[in-house]
């Protein structure tokens, strides 16, 4: 049972928006039907989009009651604004992958490869957080190469090793599950992982800060994070 | 040699005519409104699409529709001057003048050498450069009329090239577009709403009705041999149908008249107004032919005046202003009509 | 008039170009997942985008005719001072990446922004994250095409037309709905089919400026980015919708706008 | 013509469309990080995506003319069996989200896709992550744009001036380009403005179609929304160089464009 | 009662005019192409606005440019029927007869129903529900009129409303227009190119040349009296200029014009072409005025031949075909010209 960290059940009724990062589209889906299915009367209601959108759309006001970032930067511009009620926790990590063709026609096995001639990579833009990791990863490894493209954001250098138009790309794991058979990620060596960090807040301006805690804390508990297992997602 | 057989349906105008105009010949195209003039003008110029019928040009193919034959309108050629002008609004006075000439593919400076001199013998020098947004309908026209005369087409279609010119420059226009049109060996058909302008200009003269041609010859032909009311309204004469036997006609109406002439059958009877009487009371004396009637209007018509006469036979007669007094006519007043049978001239029908 | 036969040079760049649009139009129909189609197109997120997308679409082509039609008359008609350069300046959402015009109305309407507190204050009118957000957003982004497709068809038309209605009695406003609107019928049609279009397609704007909420303002363009994160098939689904639906739209328009014409 | 003295409700409509329009454009402005503008504005890579967006938005607006004017002209005067369909398929990039138009264009020009693989095997053209690719999502998304506005203009011209020009002597070729285009110049030039307007502020083809790579298929609004995911203040500082741009153009442009109407 | 006084600057037109018409008066405007008599109307109709001067119609100020007073367009009691007829594309014809019934209330029943009855009287019944576009060039213009004279407007602007009927429907269309004038009480004002429809319809001519009036009476004082070269043009007489002194009068070309009249001054001297005789050998006996030409051209006017002769005084005389016949004339060949001092006569300039 989640663990509702506030006197009284009854005042857990009611709606709340929870700001989330587009990659959790699809465990927040699922996260919030399994929440509404144990406390009766709650009503979740996201708004997904990109990190930086959220976090630009709360500090000029806009009604969040839980905002959770793919990245510590943006939860930082809302802890800055004075907006963010306590302090963030950071409730799951992601780690990278390389993504690939279904079936690895190319043979990828490490981020060596992707320096091999005629090897189409694609990374995210360094100022989203999944090109910044991708970039440090690779450094690590001691790759040098040049992308193909540095896409907006990770969905869409997923998309296009999908749909075959590079050969390989650096992603979250998260990504290349919820893709399923549409590619296939080549694991990073440990030595060489860059981990994202995913932080939590409920906001100052919460009409319903009690059942927004709750949230929160049912996706800090096992349960929850079993839950984001499910999706890729490691703990933090 | 232009030969054209036109026939065509377009909305309730059935055209069904033909055309022909010999080189250096002066065709006017005369008729009401409606009658098909424009559209049978268009057709010629390749504008509108025959349905049956052909045009040849000095022996060229430019239109046969059994043996599907087209030319199109820019390679026909063949000038046009529009009823509405049609001048590009885009484009200066000049270079209007000279668009002709550049499509034949005269370079601009030339083209714009030519345009000036055609400004100039229309009086429009001023104007070379000004839109057609700021010339005047009578100015505009006169452009439309340089435009079309600017290079030297073949054939020149003219739909009433005078119509908003004022009287004092139609003279002279007309004057210069004879001399202009006399100066080389083209065929020009014009359509004109003026009877004078007409038979002042015409070789001959074609008229058109309801889309039919119902009568063509000289101006003299067809002003002293109407065979429609149209003509006779046109020309300013009475002009009756009947049938003729031993001088005696027998209108449709049911009245008779009595002619001098000796010719039997179907005929026309033709009165001119002037030789139409009118008096106070019933005349005595010679006149064969005498009724009363009804005066249904008066119309000053330079130093005569035209009465229009209700009665047994609708007639008009024209007298002089004096006679107007001396008879004190008046609009719905009664009067004698007399007509002598010397005066009537008939001709078949 | 002569039925016009084509030259050769028009039809082979027609060609192409139809060609080059019909192409991918055709990858999308060959891809998507027909299979599970009704069942996707039948959910009830779908369906409430579908109902958002229509009513933000039809909300904002009103409101770009009602407020662009005055705005484009005035451009084209009354040569204020500064005319040119506010006409740029109101041309620019046009221009302006739509997420960044998404954060200028947050500037100016949020909560937080220039006279968002303002309509809070006066009218307890607050815009962010409701429908009417949606709405002006997609009007934001959408109405200068209809200003410019009005105005430019303003300019053509034969201003005489106009001036004889004036001397048959008629007041501004009955020349301009008897006269004026019916003469510029094609470009007015034009302008409102393009910011129709242009509203019905909106994402970057809407997402900012009123969020992503199903049933709110998640319109159908919003609803495929979503899909797109995690089920691309679903994306491909809704978006042969929301074609069909314009298709369908466009088509049937089209007698009246070629009647006006 | 009597000089126009706008009635009321029109100045009101009006007013408050450009109030609406401009308050934005002002919080923009006002929020911009005016102190490092010049140091932001000079950077490489915003003088980069200066360079791309430039021959971007001017190449697709000339393919625009070049395809967009016959396809309008086809549209307005032929009336081949399918136009309406055919019509409403080549106007859907408009209403397409523009990330899915650029996944339709994957489809069809892709490395994969329908026609691309035919495209290098027989010409050794590839598209993806080129220059070219980005012109060509810009095509996609505003080509529309231009179609349609020519298309009304072409339905609301004076046919027989046409003629006239034909009796002249004009073929075809003449007619069109000394009568034809003089005669519909504000509905092209409109539609040339708007076309290049999309075009300049796309991103959601460009960056699926085409990609994000500095110096070659990134545009303004790609670094703007690149901008955006970490530092705001340059995100504004790029948009207000975008809307200068388009602003100067659109003013300088006007000229023109009224000697035409 | 109107009362125009106009002044404008238009392109190369300088408006200068005054313009009055009584209650029930029918004033025609004559000018040559461009004088400005369009751009007069338009000012009075409130479509063009006025630098100076002031319009007044039956006592109400509509323009009053010292007190800054402009009524608007609409607002004015007046119809228009336009020189290039302006009817709306997107209406019936039906539709534009009853416009400017709708405008003034009437509800579409109502309007319809009239307007059809004004079709009917220009027999345009069978184009109620037609486009304009389909009508042929005179059908539209009688739209335009039909549409002007719908709703009674108390001043009527009409410009050249008979150009493009054809003769014998003009005739018919202005004794109807005379008709429905006649019927109301309103101003007329008129432009026709036509003097003798000028001469037919006005009360009062106003000649306009170059935006000033030259001449205002009725026709009959300027027919008799023209006090320029347009209007003796347009009349068909011939004019000359000089000054006079016991009879002699010494033209400013050189030559002198011996008359019987005694006006000493500044004169005008008026010749009728018919009284100008024209000889092959100098002529014997009585004329004073004799001189030697050449003639320039002969125009086919009805039943007579107008002759133009160049020489010391370029006159133009009237005689008859058979006259032409019996002198051998030809254009370009010699010719005496004299005319007797008795018929010229001399009015002061
Ligand atoms: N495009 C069209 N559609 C329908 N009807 C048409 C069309 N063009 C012409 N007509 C009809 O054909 C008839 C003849 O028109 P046309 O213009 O040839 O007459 P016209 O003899 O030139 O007359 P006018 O002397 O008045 O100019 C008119 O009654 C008109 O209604
Ligand atoms: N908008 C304008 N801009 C410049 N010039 C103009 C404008 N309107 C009229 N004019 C000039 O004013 C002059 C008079 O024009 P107007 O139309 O009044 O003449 P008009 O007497 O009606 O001639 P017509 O008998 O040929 O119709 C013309 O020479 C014309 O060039
Ligand atoms: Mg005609
Ligand atoms: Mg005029």
């Amino acid at each position: 049972t989640p663990s509702l960290g506030r006197p009284g059940e009854a005042s857990a009724a009611g709606a709340i928006t929870v700001f989330a990062a587009s990659s959790l589209t699809d465990a927040f889906t699922k996260a919030g039907a399994v929440f509404e299915g144990r406390v009766p009367g709650a009503d979740i209601t996201f708004n997904f989009g990109s990190s930086s959108t959220l976090a630009t759309q709360i500090t000029n006001g806009a009604p969040a009651d839980v905002f959770a970032s793919a990245d510590e930067p943006n939860m930082q511009k809302v802890v800055d604004a004075e907006l963010v009620d306590g302090s963030p926790s950071v409730f799951a990590g992601n780690h990278l992958e390389i993504a690939v063709a279904p079936g690895n026609p190319k043979r990828i096995a490490a981020l060596a490869d992707l320096a091999r001639p005629g090897i189409i990579v694609i990374l995210a833009a360094p100022t989203v957080p999944a090109g910044r990791y991708a970039l440090e990863s690779l450094n690590k490894a001691g790759v040098s190469l040049s992308p193909a493209s540095q896409e907006i954001d990770v969905r869409a250098v997923l998309n296009k090793v999908a749909l075959g138009e590079a050969d390989a790309g650096i992603v979250y794991v998260t990504d290349v599950v919820s893709a399923g058979t549409r590619v296939t990620g080549v694991a990073i060596q440990e030595r060489y992982q860059v981990i994202g960090r995913y932080p939590i807040a409920v906001t100052r301006s919460a009409t319903k800060p009690t059942l927004a805690h709750a949230f929160v804390d049912y996706l800090l508990s096992s349960d929850g994070q079993q839950l984001l297992a499910g999706f890729g997602f490691s703990r933090p | 040699m232009l030969h054209a057989e036109v026939g065509l349906q377009l909305g309730t105008l059935a055209l069904d005519a033909t055309l022909d105009a010999k080189a250096g010949e002066i065709v006017v195209l005369l008729g009401p409104n409606g009658a098909g003039k424009t559209t049978l003008l268009r057709a010629i110029a390749g504008l509108t699409p025959l349905a049956r019928g052909e045009v040849t040009l000095d022996g060229a193919v430019l239109d046969d529709v059994a043996r599907g034959v087209h030319v199109p309108a820019e390679r026909r050629p063949i000038g046009v001057v529009f009823q509405e002008y049609l001048l590009f609004p885009h484009q200066t006075v000049a270079e209007n003048v000279g668009f002709g000439l550049r499509a034949r593919g005269v370079d601009r400076v030339h083209a714009r050498a030519r345009a000036l001199e055609w400004l100039d013998r229309f009086e429009l020098a001023a104007y070379a450069d000004a839109r057609p947004r700021s010339l005047s309908g009578g100015q505009a026209q006169r452009v439309a009329l340089a435009r079309a005369l600017a290079y030297t087409p073949r054939l020149l279609l003219l739909d009433e090239p005078l119509a908003a010119l004022d009287a004092s420059a139609r003279g002279e226009v007309r004057r210069d577009l004879k001399r202009h049109l006399a100066s080389f060996d083209g065929i020009r058909v014009l359509i004109t709403h003026d009877p004078l302008e007409a038979i002042a200009l015409a070789d001959r003269l074609v008229i058109l009705e309801e889309g039919r041609v119902v009568q063509t010859g000289t101006p003299s032909d067809v002003t002293q041999r109407p065979r429609t009311r149209y003509v006779a309204d046109l020309v300013g004469v009475n002009l009756f149908r009947g049938r003729a036997k031993a001088g005696l006609i027998s209108l449709e109406s049911g009245s008779t008249l009595q002619s001098a002439e000796e010719l039997d059958g179907d005929v026309f009877a033709l009165i001119h107004p002037r030789a139409v009487a009118l008096h106070r009371h019933r005349p005595e004396g010679s006149p064969r032919n005498v009724w009363r009637g009804r005066t249904r209007s008066l119309d000053l018509q330079g130093d005569r005046v035209r009465v229009a006469v209700d009665g047994e036979l609708a007639i008009v007669a024209e007298v002089t202003p004096a006679a107007i007094r001396d008879l004190a006519l008046a609009q719905g007043g009664e009067v004698w009509v007399s007509v002598k049978a010397t005066e009537i001239s008939v001709y078949h029908a | 008039m002569t039925p016009e036969r084509p030259p050769l040079p028009v039809i082979i760049a027609a060609a192409v170009a139809i060609a080059f649009f019909l192409i991918p139009i055709a990858g999308l129909i060959a891809r998507a997942p027909w299979a599970t189609a009704v069942e996707e197109l039948t959910r009830p997120e779908a369906l409430a985008a579908l109902r958002v997308s229509f009513v933000v679409s039809v909300a904002s082509t009103i409101l770009a005719v009602f407020f662009g039609v005055p705005l484009a008359w005035l451009y084209a008609r009354v040569a204020f001072p500064g005319r040119d350069v506010v006409r740029a300046l109101t041309t620019l959402p046009m221009i302006l990446p739509p997420v960044v015009g998404g954060v200028a109305l947050l500037f100016a309407f949020g909560r937080a922004g220039l006279i968002g507190p303002v309509l809070d204050g006066l009218f307890g009118i607050r815009l962010s994250f409701t429908t009417l957000a949606a709405v002006l957003a997609a009007f934001f982004v959408s109405a200068p095409f209809l200003v410019l497709t009005v105005e430019a068809g303003l300019r053509s038309m034969d201003r005489r037309f106009e001036e004889a209605a004036r001397t048959l009695g008629a007041g501004r406003w009955l020349v301009f709905r008897d006269v004026t609107l019916p003469l510029i019928g094609p470009s007015l049609f034009a302008g409102a089919v393009l910011a129709w279009a242009r509203g019905l397609g909106e994402f970057g704007a809407t997402i900012t400026f009123a969020g992503n909420l199903p049933g709110v303002t998640q319109t159908l363009p919003l609803a495929v980015l979503v899909a797109l994160e995690s089920r691309p098939e679903v994306a491909l689904m809704l978006s042969l919708l929301l074609l069909a639906i314009s298709a369908v739209v466009l088509v049937a328009l089209r007698d009246r706008y070629l009647r006006l014409a």
